[in-house]
């Protein structure tokens, strides 16, 4: 066994898992809320990179001024907060009206959503990859045992991690949070007590795309190239991981995200000793997702429901 | 304080409500009783609006509230206790109490309120960690009453709070009703299909049978009243089987 | 009178004689045509198998498959091998045993996909909606996502230089076939538990139908005529990638599926024509055409979900109790 | 009604063509994923025939263009040509640069018996299609064949490879330097794969690093190959990269940046060299364009100008003599090198190898067949 | 015996919570049995775990001496037990026509090949259903409404349509859940003189819930009453009329006092 090798693929297995799950949260949070797979949102996390590289277009003449991180993180923030606009005016034009319509209707509506987000972008920004801006000086660092860690990768990490704890904050202990989880267990009893719904599902929706946003920008950090259909297959992995975390629940998205892209840096790095082709990386995820489906449909940390007769 | 007149409510093209009209004056508790599917809970999703009027109005202190979005009902201070409790089972105790108190921002208040809640229900301040999902019927039953409460209302509606709870549990949570309209001087609208219970602790009672309002009387009027055991049990019992049965 | 009811009687056959016979006349005038107008009538006919055997899934029995295209990618991957490696042989042999020779390799690329469609068909039966959706995406790329990484069968380079065996006669025959199974099977006792298993399942468990079988026969069904359909498309353009029957491929069989109609054949087989001739029409505004179908689909969904020619119920979640 | 528009005037027979001039068609990734070097080549492709216009154009008549763009995508190609062969009836046909879509392109021109100049389809099988097709670029095996000499001259003896087993191309390239490679002393130490598109490459370089080769072959496009460059570095992977003339874009220095220095790659010509065929039409290129030329400019105007010399030299653009007098081209002075068709249809020249220094191309060697 | 139906120390459990427990009880051939109990006493949960949508936790139910253990609910009809819906579950987007030839579908001969051969056997039983549903539709006076989409007709007719399209499965036992809610009385008594008309004619035992006490004590010979998923009662309407557990369950603990 190369330990060194497996601490390498371990690393960057993480901070692929990172963004997974960035992703699959806005996923799960949707589902909580609306009970829908909100399709479009793989094509949120996109425009979160392409915003990431405009906003930072347009303010570069400032951002001689300010300490690195400062930039950068002015950088995340406006493209979290376009994003969140984004989902938001998603929500209220396209979803909005079909509250009360079959899951089915709402999907096939998503799809819509997602087609236009991507050919829209391919409009505006061309098909071509676009390379993305250094946000932070990218310094490998070594540790010990051979193995290596970037500055981007410590720093998409350490980022992920104080998101998912601010998450977790706002959904635990504050009043937004608790609004959203009493939504998600009785929509009823939650207009009882004087949600406003629309309110609600408003931020779910800035929120989880904020989150997609982030993603869209860490993996542009970390993999220097953005292209209009750069969502879809991502979106969908973040899916397959929010249901593998049990879809609905928060901590199981998180979960389930790390989990996916460690498996698919292993199937990857492992190849040749496993003897699966590297190009099967992509099948890695739906490989689990029939398997969980299966076996254990509520997910690792999910409660199953049933349908009323 | 409340005012209901020819309320019409159907669900998916079904009549539910044909037309009813109440009246619940403050500081007053009246109830609405009747066998299953007469309306009765179709009233009061009406009235907080989680139902939709088809026509009819619902006046409250003297405002208009017909299919008004339901936060801002709440927010005039009219509070629903739902049927079947509708507790946010995932939630814990606290955080359900929390949630009653959605829309208000006076911390120490609510904190002082919530110690009101635990004199009147010292049962729920020993599962204020718990998730709501694991107590009991009439445990959840409280937790939804005291919940309602929390909102600070004018006047509470409550659906069947017998519903489904072991009977000696009733008792406590009609002594409490009781308590509630007497000292925190609540109104009340009180949906009940245990006509008996309801009646006792009632000053007014409609019967409501079909989505028709069929009686609306006194409570001691109706009590005695044989046409009420009709509306529960069908026509054809004879007057006299009361007297029989009971005895 | 009693004339009309024996053309009543027969109806479903005659319908499909005039359609197998239609597309001999079009086959007949195919030389007359410049081969453009060919090319569009032959992605028309292929078009048309593939949303009227979709909409067997998605429309009839409201099971929501997004994996099209990856049954059509088995179908035109095993009818390709097979007549590639029959190649030799046939090279040589008279035109009649080469289109032998070709429609048992479309066969054997139908069965192949229906055999896929089989094991998509089995989890189907504890999903449903959006969760099948995401499963049957998954299933197709998994599919594609194999060949790609299969040597034999050309990995993601691909398949070139397969014989252009197909005709109009085949893909409109075939065409006249697809609309003919399905419409026929939809029209009978037995075919009206597709529909209730859509319109709701658990009734049609409750009225005695096995919802497992319906669900099952669909995507079987479905599947062999989108093999069928990958295998005449392999044998048109003679040169087939993974890449050309991905997710994207897959969405727009279902956007034909959207627009005709759910559960409409007819509208789902027109709504077919339309796109392809759209997609040349619109060939100089490529870059706003998807936009236009996806700002479509949103709008269609909100304002007429039953499709531009369909009638597929609005259906409402369950009121509450009164 | 739109049955009407489409078949209205599809007759076979019935010609559109003007007798006063020859139409050219073209068809090539304008959109989509390679638009870039679908981009390139129609600039070479016009460049050619405006110059042949001005020059009072070929056999008396004047030349029109006709473009049309496949989106780099699967299927589209077929259908581009096919109605670009209906409608416009070219006498021959440019195209393309990705082999894939010359493989669907190139059975069609050869049934329609109309002649085929891929300017960069470097995959063998294009012209293995039939004796229509034709390119003016060398082909893998040579350019596979290239890499691992230089590579060896070097003293590299241990390569890893990584490719993209998407691409023909690449998968082409890989095979060829692995044949040439390892018969010649060299050793393959580690081989990964990706696909195009991919972005995420860290999992395939962190398993090469542990083998500790002392060159990687990346055999793909420029896309990916700056993406691998730069995730390379971040692993601390020190070794010289080499690629083949895939990676010539300037997006591979855009995207990559600095991680990109000190790469080599194989090509088909270098702006740096000093022959006055590359500088009269570097010179010229600028003045039209505003910018330089890379490779797929230059194939596609030298495949552009190939075709004129052959018409001249058939005297008739009548398909089968053309197809004659294009075969039997040899010695044509091209900006690419001179070219001359083998019994295969394909180019045979020479090939230079590229290395980045500051982020620009710099002419290394040029590598004899 | 001669029980149609058996249930024996049928419980059922959703997650700890008991919603049904040891419950016997028993139908005749041709009987007529309601199934009352305030809400929540577990009625439709006793439908439900009959036609095989729950599995029981634990108790056995034959019918006809068949254990319906583990059969799925298709099965469950094809032996002869059909239902209605609380809330009615009619095919939406199929004619009335359709919805009661569906519904003969288990009973079928012919399957996907025929359908798509239309030879003469298949042509022959499209016809004889085809008799069939229009004759089963005479009955119940919705003939004329043959073509029409099942979802247009009013709200009474859909009801009755539920009947129709359960007859047409051809059981011994219909199950009917809650079959008057929502409508007014006139079209009570209306269904009343229905569900006495169906058991006469077609000869088969009917289970009936229902929430309105006339229609239950005006239509069925036996009652067994349901209170917190246990039965607390049995017998004749006039019995259960009087029987001070019931009164109590319904109205109160204080009847007594009353």
């Amino acid at each position: 066994m190369d330990w060194a090798n497996l601490t390498q693929q371990l690393i960057n297995g993480l901070s692929l898992g990172a963004i997974y799950a960035l992703i699959a949260l806005g996923y799960t949070m949707v589902y909580g809320v609306l009970r829908f797979i909100n399709f479009a949102h793989g094509d949120v996390f996109m425009i979160g990179a392409f915003a990431g590289l405009y906003v930072h277009r347009w303010l570069k003449p400032f951002f001689q001024w300010m300490p690195e991180f400062l930039s950068a993180l002015l950088v995340l923030l406006l493209s979290m907060c376009l994003c969140a606009a984004l989902g938001i005016l998603i929500e209220k034009l396209a979803y909005k009206p079909l509250r009360q319509r079959s899951r089915l209707t709402v999907l096939i509506t998503a799809i819509g959503v997602s087609l236009l987000l991507s050919y829209g972008a391919q409009l505006l920004f061309g098909a071509a990859p676009k390379g993305f801006p250094q946000l932070i000086k990218n310094d490998t660092h070594d540790l010990p045992g051979a193995v290596s860690i970037t500055t981007e990768q410590i720093v998409v990490l350490v980022v992920t991690l104080l998101l998912l704890v601010s998450l977790r904050f706002i959904v635990q202990k504050t009043r937004m949070g608790l609004a959203m989880r009493a939504l998600s267990n009785n929509p009823t009893a939650a207009s009882l007590m004087g949600v406003n719904t629309d309110a609600v599902i408003s931020f779910t929706f800035g929120l989880g795309s904020a989150l997609a946003a982030a993603a869209g920008i860490f993996f542009a950090m970390l993999y220097q190239a953005i292209d209009p259909f750069m969502g879809i297959l991502p979106g969908i992995k973040a899916f397959v991981a929010a249901v593998l975390g049990g879809v609905g629940n928060i901590a199981g998205a998180a979960l389930g995200g790390f989990l996916i892209g460690l498996l698919e840096t292993l199937v990857v790095g492992y190849s040749k000793n496993i003897g699966i082709p590297p190009g099967f990386r992509d099948a890695v995820a739906f490989v689990i997702l029939i398997l969980i489906l299966m076996f254990k449909p509520a997910g690792l940390l999910g409660k199953s429901e049933r349908e009323k007769v | 304080m409340l005012e209901i007149r020819n309320l019409h409510v159907s669900y998916g093209g079904i009549a539910a409500l044909h037309g009813i009209s109440l009246e619940v004056p403050a500081g007053s508790i009246v109830t609405l009783i009747g066998g299953n599917g007469a309306g009765k809970s179709s009233t009061l999703r009406a009235i907080s609006g989680i139902a939709k009027v088809a026509s009819g109005s619902i006046v409250f202190e003297g405002r208009d509230i017909t299919n008004k979005p339901a936060h801002e009902i709440v927010a005039l201070g009219l509070a629903h206790s739902p049927e079947g409790r509708m507790v946010f089972s995932n939630l814990t105790v606290l955080e359900n109490l929390h949630m009653g108190a959605h829309l208000r921002r006076d911390r120490n208040a609510i904190s002082s309120d919530l110690e009101r809640i635990f004199t009147l229900f010292p049962r729920l301040k020993e599962r204020l960690q718990q998730a709501a999902g694991t107590l009991s019927g009439g445990e959840q039953q409280m937790l939804a009453i005291a919940r309602a409460l929390m909102s600070k209302p004018k006047c509470l509606l409550l659906d069947e709070p017998s519903l489904g709870i072991a009977p000696i549990l009733v008792q406590t949570i009609f002594s409490r009703i009781v308590e509630i309209n007497r000292e925190l001087g609540l109104t009340i609208l009180l949906v009940e299909q245990n006509a008996n219970l309801a009646l006792r602790i009632a000053s007014h009672g409609y019967v409501l049978e079909t989505g028709r309002i069929i009686l609306n009387d006194t409570t001691d009027s109706l009590r005695s009243n044989p046409a009420v055991r009709s509306a529960y049990l069908g026509e054809s019992i004879p007057g006299d089987a009361l007297a029989n049965g009971g005895n | 009178m009693r004339k009309s009811d024996a053309v009543k009687k027969h109806i479903a056959h005659l319908a499909l004689a005039a359609g197998l016979a239609a597309s001999v006349a079009l086959y007949a005038i195919a030389p007359q045509l410049d081969d453009y107008a060919v090319n569009i009538l032959m992605l028309a006919g292929i078009n048309i198998i593939l949303a009227v055997s979709l909409n067997l899934v998605n429309g009839h029995t409201g099971q929501f498959s997004l994996g099209h295209a990856g049954f059509m990618a088995a179908g035109a991957y095993t009818s390709s091998i097979i007549t590639l490696s029959l190649a030799p042989v046939l090279a040589s042999a008279p035109a009649w045993q080469a289109q032998v020779a070709f429609f048992a390799a479309l066969l054997a690329g139908g069965l192949f996909a229906s055999f896929c469609g089989f094991l998509v068909g089995v989890p189907s039966l504890r999903l449903r909606g959006d969760y099948l959706a995401i499963v049957t995406l998954g299933f197709g790329e998994i599919i594609r996502v194999v060949i790609q990484n299969t040597d034999a069968l050309g990995g993601a380079r691909g398949l070139e230089g397969i014989p252009p065996y197909t005709n109009l006669l085949w893909t409109f025959g075939i065409a006249t076939v697809a609309i003919y199974v399905v419409a026929s099977l939809v029209n009978s006792t037995y075919g009206r538990g597709f529909i209730s298993v859509r319109d709701d399942e658990i009734a049609a468990e409750a009225m005695g139908i096995n919802t497992t079988k319906y669900k099952v026969a669909a995507f079987v069904i479905g599947a062999f005529f989108a093999g069928l359909a990958g295998g005449l498309y392999a044998h048109f353009i003679s040169y087939i990638a993974p890449e050309g029957f991905n997710f994207l491929k897959s969405v727009d069989v279902v956007v034909m599926v959207i627009l005709g109609g759910m559960g409409s054949t007819p509208g789902v087989a027109a709504a077919a024509v339309l796109l392809t001739l759209m997609n040349e029409l619109l060939r100089d505004f490529e870059q706003y055409r998807m936009i236009v179908f996806a700002l479509l689909l949103i709008v269609l969904m909100i304002v007429r979900p039953q499709g531009l020619l369909g009638n597929f119920q609005r259906r409402k979640r369950k009121a509450p109790q009164p | 009604m739109l049955c009407g528009l489409f078949f209205s005037g599809c007759k076979k027979k019935d010609s559109a063509g003007n007798p006063d001039e020859i139409v050219i068609g073209e068809f090539a990734s304008l959109t989509g994923a390679t638009a870039s070097f679908g981009q390139s080549a129609h600039k070479g492709v016009r460049m050619a025939v405006d110059e042949a216009n001005a020059n009072g154009g070929v056999l008396g008549k004047k030349l029109r263009l006709v473009t049309e763009d496949d989106q780099s995508k699967a299927g589209e190609a077929a259908t581009v040509v096919r109605r670009m062969i209906s409608r416009e009836k070219p006498v021959a046909i440019i195209g393309e640069v990705a082999s894939s879509r010359s493989l669907e392109a190139a059975p069609i021109c050869q049934q329609n018996k109309i002649p085929m100049i891929s300017p960069a389809s470097t995959n063998p099988k294009v012209t293995e299609t039939g004796d229509y097709i034709f390119r003016v670029c060398f082909i893998d095996p040579f350019q596979g064949a290239v890499l691992a000499k230089f590579m060896l001259q070097r003293g590299w003896k241990n390569a890893a490879i990584l490719t993209d087993v998407k691409q023909d191309y690449a998968v082409g390239l890989t095979d060829f330097f692995k044949d040439y490679f390892t018969k010649n002393g060299g050793t393959i130490v580690s081989e990964q794969s990706y696909s195009s598109g991919d972005k995420d490459f860290k999992a395939q370089l962190t398993s090469i690093r542990s083998t500790n080769p002392e060159a990687i072959l990346v055999a793909g496009y420029y896309n990916e190959a700056g993406l691998i460059a730069s995730q390379a570095r971040e692993l601390d992977i020190k070794v010289p990269l080499l690629g083949g003339d895939g990676w010539d874009s300037p997006s591979l220095v855009e995207v990559a940046g600095d991680a990109m220095e000190g790469n080599f790659f194989s090509n088909h010509f270098s702006a740096e060299d000093k022959s006055p065929a590359v500088q009269d039409f570097l010179a010229k290129y600028k003045a039209k364009y505003l910018e330089s030329p890379d490779a797929m400019s230059a194939l596609a105007y030298d495949a552009t100008m190939l075709l004129f010399d052959a018409m001249k030299r058939a005297g008739t653009t009548d398909s089968a003599a053309l197809r004659d007098a294009i075969a039997s081209t040899s010695g044509f002075p091209a900006v690419t090198g001179n070219i001359t068709l083998d019994a295969n249809r394909n180019a045979s020249k020479s090939a230079v190898i590229l290395q980045i220094q500051n982020g620009k191309f710099r002419f290394v060697e040029t590598v004899a067949p | 015996m001669s029980d149609l139906l058996k249930l024996e120390r049928v419980t059922m459990e959703f997650g700890g919570l008991r919603a049904v427990g040891d419950l016997d009880f028993h139908i005749a051939p041709e009987e007529m049995v309601g199934l009352i109990g305030p809400n929540g006493a577990g009625k439709t949960t006793v439908f439900n775990i009959i036609t095989g949508v729950y599995k029981p936790t634990c108790g056995a139910i034959h019918f006809n001496g068949v254990s319906l253990h583990d059969k799925k609910a298709n099965r469950i009809t094809a032996l002869g037990i059909a239902r209605t819906f609380q809330n009615i579950r009619l095919f939406g987007s199929l004619s009335v026509f359709d919805n009661v030839r569906t519904a003969m579908n288990g009973r079928l001969r012919h399957g996907i090949i025929h359908s798509l051969t239309r030879g003469p056997a298949f042509r022959a039983e499209e016809e004889r259903i085809r008799s069939e549903v229009l004759a089963l539709l005479d009955i119940f006076g919705l003939k004329d409404d043959a073509d029409r989409q099942a979802t247009d007709l009013p709200y009474g007719d859909q009801r009755r349509l539920e009947i129709v399209r359960a007859l047409a499965t051809g059981p011994q036992l219909l199950l009917l859940d809650e079959p008057a809610a929502g409508m007014n009385p006139t079209e009570k008594v209306r269904l009343m003189e229905l569900i006495h008309f169906v058991q006469e004619k077609f000869r088969i035992a009917v289970l009936l819930v229902e929430h309105d006490m006339r229609v239950v004590m005006g239509v069925c010979q036996r009652i067994v009453v349901l209170d917190h998923g246990q039965k607390i009662a049995e017998g004749t309407p006039q019995a259960i009329q009087r029987d001070p557990k019931v009164i109590e369950a319904y109205l109160g603990e204080e009847a007594q006092h009353a």
